[in-house]
């Protein structure tokens, strides 16, 4: 069952693979985003994602319907987490199952690619100097350009 | 007119309030958020932004009726 | 830590995973292929995968080592299984983490790709008619072309 | 020469045995393969096939030595 939605618990891949269930399916390709100890050259300790829930949710939902329709696979479903994450968490999760690998390859790229560029998502990354700031879309920092 | 405003990111930072609510004359999200950047020192010019009313996105000139939820979009970095 | 096994019982895919800890890599890209219920217009039952053990232990070493070094990832891990499917079981499974997720996808499916064209395994299809047959990389049956 | 052969798929279909132990003489993997073959009736043509010899691939007139395990690979269909 395709769908899209915002976590503010832990993501477990596993249960979440169940949405992708098919049995014309041949072939599963699955995005997972884990933070990373570091971004630009600064060493990262946790990130916090803020979103506009409402607005995200009708994004997210969107996305998934335009990717079933532009890409012809069977199940698609994604999962994006809000609140505090540290080193290692999983912070997006999106899965597609397909009857051939090409379409599910395909599908799952073009699904974070959309998920990054237009769901209202913000990432705040704290450093271990104990600065933080919030990051545009390229992970650059905001307040750079304020300077 | 009443304004309902949720503020996210650098603006929720600028502002020092997840939300609001305003009362001033403003037909459209450009004039809104005119008035809102002068008053809060947002440091992002509207080109940057995308705007949302009642949770759908909306031009900036669109037409802003007395109670609407408004929220200002900084570019997104989930993922 | 990145290798390639064949497997002769079931893969159990949050298991392999742990071989793609990174707290450098920011991105996690699966592959699983499912049995399908259905290949060429025939309905499928099962599906047996026979394996030139040796070799394929060999040549999906190189395949690893092969794309840990053409896509800069951080860790790469597959696993293929060998033995009775049946329809939805997990016939192979390919893991990859990486810094960004353009390279974690592109390694996933050179890996995908890489291992259906080179690794010595032989899928036998049985269908609900009652017959079967080998089939050719692209699923196609070999016995068609003796006729 | 002695020559322990595996056979996998379509060709262990036609041979009716996974494995055995041939006694003939054959400089190369070609030749032995055209030997097999006859015997065997195997459903392809060397050019469709891949020969491996002691766990490694090697070209169809690689030197063969006595007690070598040959394995004549059909096209694979992994994943």
């Amino acid at each position: 069952m395709s769908s899209f939605r915002l976590a503010s618990g832990a993501i477990d891949p596993r249960a979440e693979m169940h949405a992708l269930d098919d049995a014309g399916a041949g072939a599963c390709v699955t995005f997972e985003g884990w933070v990373r100890n570091h971004n630009e050259g600064r060493a990262v300790t946790r990130l916090d994602y803020q979103a506009y829930a409402a607005l995200a949710d009708n994004e997210g939902t969107v996305i998934i319907a335009e990717a079933l329709e532009r890409f012809g696979v069977k199940q698609v479903h994604a999962v994006h987490r809000v609140g505090t994450l540290v080193i290692g968490d999983l912070a997006v999760w999106v899965g597609v199952s397909a009857a051939h690998r090409g379409a599910a390859f395909d599908a799952c790229r073009w699904i974070i690619d959309e998920i990054k560029l237009r769901v209202p998502i913000w990432k705040n990354e704290h450093y271990t100097d104990g600065a933080s700031g919030w990051l545009h879309p390229d992970n650059t920092p905001v307040a750079a350009e304020q300077a | 007119m009443s304004y309902r405003l949720l503020y996210f990111a650098s603006l929720a930072d600028a502002a020092g309030v997840a939300s609001e609510t305003v009362d001033l004359v403003a037909a459209d999200p450009a004039t809104l958020y005119a008035h809102l950047s002068e008053r809060h020192r947002f440091p992002m010019s509207r080109e940057r932004l995308r705007v949302a009313v009642n949770g759908a996105l909306v031009g900036w000139d669109h037409a802003l009726a007395d109670g609407d939820e408004i929220v200002f979009l900084p570019p997104v970095s989930g993922g």
